[in-house]
């Protein structure tokens, strides 16, 4: 029988009877529409109209499709997950909220709640940070899929009333030289994707005027077929001004950009595989972003919160119109009603439902009572754009939707909100690698030149400059540092005028770890995160998880998941940060197979001073070099078994009592004023982080391998390689050599040498010279890779 | 006149994007400074209240079709009479980065015989494409360009640049004849220089755009109207400095010396 | 060809004062605009050399923009001038840019 | 037409392993790069409203991008499936892009 019937109505209408429907002809009514919703949700809904006793509408279904999908409703992360040690009821829960629960601490001001997680900065003051995922869009059109992830994620922070000041990006590529003979069909080359993502956000970006101060570029053979792109925003509220109490009666207004055919179910295929069709297939859903529109909304919003007159804001993301109004309505426990004919279009011809669901960009929705709808419209018309009252909230519970004075919806607010779980099945199974054994090489110095001329590890000015990081004047530490462009640890901003407090941002992510051990992948990346803050002089670390991983309904996908949600909890806990914000991107497979598991972890710290933090440039001759922390035969999924070809698997683990006690020790150290520069160890461990901070300052470095505190005898050239976790090199003026010492007591650090005047860094082991290079060298095997002309 | 008295007119169009930190800089200074969009200046046509104008950075209108073009054809279209006779009372007039596009795409820079009707040089697209890093500067003005003489002449400032096209060019039919009346009628102000103040001689990174002779900013003939690709007002705090971590942190940075010049060139002549 | 009948005035300037009834037709121009010989052309630059980095033979690269502006004019001549007006006051900078038309009637 | 003489590899994927005498052609290729309808175009409604403000009855304004790409090629036919292939590769997105080609010998 046909379930699908039109109406009588002269307009895309049509009415679906759901009733007794056996699966087969559920499946072929999401077919039918192009519903991603599944079996499960599908039987929920069809039970629910049963006891409703009414027929469902395909814009009805729609709604539910867009509510359901992965992207709007995390169920993987929400739902259970059955492991060999028994189920889990929900990730999020039992994870990564019951950290923040626990750490229960008194400065998140608004956490895992709103389109952002919210901390204080003062009193009055507080920061909002949301980072987002756009992997999908990308690997089809990386300029605009790149340009409109960031538009999102800004709105994400217009959408709690915050005025955007700094944005972030961490870029995953397959190898730029990976042979085009290998791609397979409908996957474009890592080269193509790098500029087009790269021009995508700086456009985005530089044209909107918010700086780009920290991210990260990796590259990768398992990113060959899945581009990773996260882009993050940060912004600044009065808490006055955070204003969530829309009333019955308070009108639905849209405002921004018209509403387009561009964008429709953006979505389900956000939560897809990619597949070789997806180029043609999914063209809608790509588009083009126009940052002026956004910069208009900005310029409005920040002076209607300023006068508050709104009484609550959303952005328009995923799921359009419907996700916005239906989760304001529900989350304020009302009902509303809208009419699609006052949603100004772009296109001529739109069905009801496309107008509904459309993602189209650059638009926000804002509740206002009607005292103030006149003059709110009036400072859009003044920034030269648009904004229409839709509709007005009431308190029926109901969605209701009106389309040529036809009523075509009426959906149960509730039974969107309270979507059927479901179960995933994981299972890891720790994969072994071989562990290389390398010959001792003879040219140390040949070995760091190639090593800082890795991709990872080189020079990323050709990313960094392409985004302006300095507009808004608010950029106290840059992402590069000095006339020699060295990478700094962590981005300062001073974001406002009377005050020195300033806010830290800084990332980790270390995917090749995660192809070994999920669980020590992901405590790395907090640890890489947290001292990176530390480093520059961070505090009060809060911390924001990133998953772009792999189809969950695989096991194994969802096994690694469950290892990194742990870690996620632990070393949080340990770390006393709490997690604020996040989001999930699964599904991320393609013909080359899944991504690499990838947890990007962003810290948000602050520092009460600006004119205290600490850059990762050697300053003075004579000065003292300390190393803190203790190195470790830990060389698995290292940049130096990778030279090599291969992977290993001594991954390095974190010990996060000790990393927390030094961190704490260092921070007082700073504060006393003691610390000249402070550089993190990462990839490429000890000797890429001495040749960094000796080129940046254009000073020369000597110091004694033997003193490196380690936990066994090593071999030196993994001595200088290891990338063991929580390790830090600081330079302490001679004269504050003891005070620093003092400070320092009771954690692993020793004295590893000095700073000197000869441009040059020598490494000594028992008095015999093992390496010296010239700094001008190594600052140009660093710089060439990825400099010149595009 | 007095300090206090003193107004400013920051103008800002849909893409505007460095108000913020000029507006910052200038209220530092205790003057009056007021940020307007330029539809409502449209309407008002009321430039005369003001004493200086500065036409910030950013993107104006997307900088779509070219840099500043939008916005500047819009501008003379809706206040070009206005904007003219201002200039032509000799207040001072100042365009940063997209400020100074819309400067030369309206005509009022270089204006080698007074404000032209089509644009007498160009911005063109850099030579490395987008870039935002920090560069030298030397102000090589003689003297003309007076709301700057508080800057001796020799001086090296260091000011960060951001833009996609900021090239400085002449029409390469009648270049090097334009580029001598450039300097024989003393409109060179700043030009991208090495760390010691030698030239650039066109060399990248050091002449980050590929700028016709390293020129950096220009004025009129008359001296009254200044365009610059660099930003002074990113600059205009000591903590925003590229290497204020090892030279040590003074309060302000090397911008604060370009705003100060124009204003206390404001408050002695007007 | 469509012919349009508006409301209009002849002269944009005097929109205020004056309407009366034209017949107007509609245009398409496409324009391209070229950068000047003389200047480089680093977006041209930059595609040559990925092209050659892809295994062409490619001598050189220039690009430019172009529009498609379809417009109203009151017959073919005011047409040609109204676009070319158009070129001169928004669409090129005639320090650095040539451009070409191909104007035809819908 | 020139004709250059030239060592030159038939396949540029074999580059490496082998070079032979081979009478190379020059072409000329203009490629015209439109967003696929559907795809709002932000520069071209930008574009139309500026003029529109300027005065001129404007319907719609598209923008797109030009290049002329000289290259060599073997002959005709080898040039028009280069030409066709760099479009796919670097000079457009499929996804997103329409393209246009006129090509002719040097
Ligand atoms: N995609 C990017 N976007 C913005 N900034 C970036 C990006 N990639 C690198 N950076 C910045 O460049 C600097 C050096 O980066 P990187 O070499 O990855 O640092 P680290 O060694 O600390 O991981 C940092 O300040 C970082 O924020
Ligand atoms: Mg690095």
């Amino acid at each position: 029988m046909n379930r699908i019937t039109k109406s009588d109505h002269s307009f895309d209408h049509y009415i679906i009877d759901l009733l007794n429907a056996t699966d087969d002809e559920l499946n072929e009514i999401a077919k039918t529409l192009g519903l991603g919703l599944s079996l499960q949700e599908l039987r929920f809904i069809r039970d629910h109209y049963l006891i409703k006793e009414k027929k469902a509408t395909d814009i009805e279904l729609q709604t539910y499709d867009q509510t359901y999908s992965e992207h709007c409703s995390h169920k993987t992360f929400k739902g259970f997950v059955n492991t060999p040690e028994g189920t889990i009821n929900g990730l999020l829960k039992s994870y990564i909220k019951k950290e923040t629960d626990e750490i229960n601490a008194p400065w998140c001001y608004s956490v895992f709640e709103d389109n952002a997680g919210i901390v204080d900065l003062s009193y009055e003051i507080a920061v909002a940070i949301k980072v987002e995922t756009h992997n999908h869009p990308s690997a089809i059109e990386p300029f605009g899929g790149a340009a409109t992830g960031l538009g999102g994620v800004i709105r994400d922070i217009l959408g709690v009333w915050a005025n955007p000041i700094a944005c972030t990006d961490v870029l995953c590529f397959g190898p730029l030289n990976y042979p085009y003979n290998k791609l397979p069909e409908g996957v474009k080359h890592p080269s193509y994707l790098f500029n087009g993502v790269i021009d995508g956000i700086g456009s985005y970006g530089n044209s909107i005027g918010i700086p780009t101060v920290n991210g990260a570029t990796v590259f990768d053979e398992d990113y060959t077929g899945n581009v990773v792109v996260y882009a993050g925003c940060i912004g600044v509220l009065r808490k006055e001004e955070y204003v969530k109490e829309v009333k019955k009666g308070d009108y639905v207004v849209l405002a921004g950009g018209k509403t387009g055919l561009d964008g429709i179910h953006g979505v389900t295929f956000a939560s897809a595989e990619l597949t070789k069709e997806s180029e043609t297939t999914s063209r809608p859903a790509v588009q083009v972003g126009n940052p002026i529109e956004e910069e208009k909304l900005k310029r409005a919003i920040k002076q209607i919160s300023e006068e508050r007159l709104g009484s609550g804001i959303t952005d328009i993301g995923g799921g359009g119109i419907s996700c916005g109004v239906c989760e304001t309505a529900d989350k304020y426990n009302l009902g509303v009603q809208i009419d699609l004919d006052k949603i100004p279009l772009k296109a001529a011809k739109m069905a009801p439902w496309e107008i509904w669901i459309s993602e189209s960009q650059e638009r926000m929705l804002l509740a206002v009572p009607p005292k103030n709808l006149e003059k709110v419209i009036q400072i859009f018309k003044d920034e030269q754009t648009d904004a229409t009252a839709i509709g007005r909230y009431d308190d029926s519970g109901l969605a209701k939707l009106f389309y040529h004075e036809v009523k075509i919806a009426e959906i149960d607010l509730k039974s969107l909100f309270e979507p059927p779980k479901t179960t995933r099945i994981s299972a890891w199974i720790p994969p072994k690698f071989v562990e290389p054994e390398l010959d001792v090489p003879t040219d140390l110095g040949l070995i760091l030149k190639k090593m800082l001329a890795s991709y990872n590890i080189a020079s990323k000015e050709k990313v960094v400059r392409r985004y302006d990081h300095e507009v808004k004047g608010q950029t106290v530490v840059k992402p590069l540092q000095g006339w020699n462009a060295g990478p700094n640890n962590a981005a300062v901003l001073k974001p406002l005028e009377d005050s020195l407090i300033g806010v830290v941002v800084s990332s980790g992510l270390n995917p090749r770890f995660g192809k070994i051990d999920p669980y020590w992948m992901a405590a790395s990346s907090i640890d890489e995160a947290y001292r990176n803050n530390i480093a520059v002089g961070g505090r009060r670390i809060a911390l924001l998880d990133n998953f772009t991983w792999g189809n969950p309904e695989y096991p194994d996908r969802m096994g690694s998941l469950v290892e990194a949600c742990k870690a996620c909890y632990e070393i949080g806990k340990t770390y006393e940060a709490p997690f604020i914000s996040g989001k999930d991107s699964l599904y991320n497979e393609s013909p080359l197979g899944p991504v690499a598991p990838t947890l990007l972890i962003t810290a948000l710290g602050i520092i009460p001073d600006i004119t205290t933090a600490v850059t990762m440039d050697l300053k003075k001759p004579g000065s003292s070099l300390y190393i803190i922390g203790e190195t470790k035969t830990e060389l698995g999924g290292s940049e130096y078994y990778n030279l090599y070809g291969y992977l290993g698997n001594l991954v390095p683990k974190v010990d996060a009592q000790n990393a927390i006690n030094s961190y704490k020790k260092l921070t007082t150290a700073i504060d006393s004023k003691l610390v000249l520069s402070c550089h993190d160890l990462s990839d490429g461990g000890l000797g890429v982080a001495l040749a960094e901070t000796s080129f940046t300052g254009g000073l020369g470095i000597k110091i004694n391998l033997e003193k490196v505190p380690v936990s066994e005898e090593m071999r030196l050239d993994y001595l200088l390689f290891s990338e063991s976790n929580s390790r830090l090199l600081v330079e302490v003026s001679d004269n504050n050599a003891q005070q620093f010492e003092k400070i320092m007591q009771g954690t692993k650090y020793s004295k590893i040498g000095t700073v000197t005047s000869e441009p040059q860094l020598e490494i000594l082991y028992l008095n015999k010279k093992i390496l010296r290079e010239p700094l001008n060298e190594l600052i140009k095997a660093w710089k060439t890779p990825l400099e010149g002309p595009r | 006149m007095k300090r206090q008295d003193i107004r400013v007119l920051l103008m800002r169009a849909p893409g505007t994007n460095c108000d913020l930190e000029a507006l910052r800089a200038f209220r530092d200074l205790e003057v009056t400074a007021e940020l307007i969009h330029s539809q409502k200046l449209f309407k008002t046509k009321n430039l005369d209240d003001y004493n200086i104008i500065f036409f910030p950075g950013g993107f104006s209108y997307g900088d779509y079709v070219r840099s500043g073009a939008i916005w500047a054809k819009e501008m003379e279209y809706r206040i070009g009479k206005e904007l003219k006779a201002f200039v032509e009372k000799g207040k001072p007039v100042i365009g940063v980065c997209n400020g100074f596009q819309v400067l030369v795409e309206t005509g009022f820079l270089p204006a080698f015989n007074g404000k032209s009707i089509e644009p007498e040089a160009a911005l063109g697209n850099n030579t490395h494409g987008y870039q935002c890093r920090w560069i030298r500067m030397k102000k090589v003005n003689k003297g003309n360009c007076r709301m700057l003489s508080e800057i001796r002449e020799g001086t090296i400032i260091q000011n960060p640049v951001a833009h996609g096209e900021g090239r400085f060019i002449l029409p390469p039919t009648n270049l090097v004849k334009l580029l001598e009346k450039l300097y024989e009628n003393d409109q060179v102000v700043f030009k991208y220089c090495k760390e010691d103040g030698s030239p650039a001689n066109e060399d990248w990174p050091i002449n980050p755009n590929g700028a016709l002779d390293d020129i950096a900013g220009i004025c009129n003939p008359e001296g009254n109207v200044l365009g610059l690709m660099p930003h002074p007002e990113r600059a205009y705090y000591g903590h925003l400095m590229p290497t204020w971590t090892s030279t040590g942190l003074k309060k302000y940075g090397d911008g604060y010396q370009f705003f100060e010049s124009i204003i206390k060139y404001t408050e002695k002549n007007f | 060809m469509e012919i349009f009948l508006k409301f209009i005035c002849l002269d944009i300037q005097e929109l205020k004062t004056s309407t009366w009834f034209v017949i107007f037709m509609r245009f398409k121009a496409f324009v391209y605009v070229t950068l000047k010989s003389g200047y480089s052309d680093p977006e041209g630059e930059t595609t040559a050399n990925a092209l050659t980095g892809l295994g062409y033979n490619v001598v050189s690269v220039r690009s430019s923009k172009a529009y498609e502006v379809i417009f109203e004019a009151s017959d073919e001549s005011n047409a040609e001038y109204l676009i070319n007006e158009m070129c001169r006051r928004l669409l090129t900078n005639p320090t650095k840019d040539d451009y070409r038309i191909e104007l035809s009637e819908l």
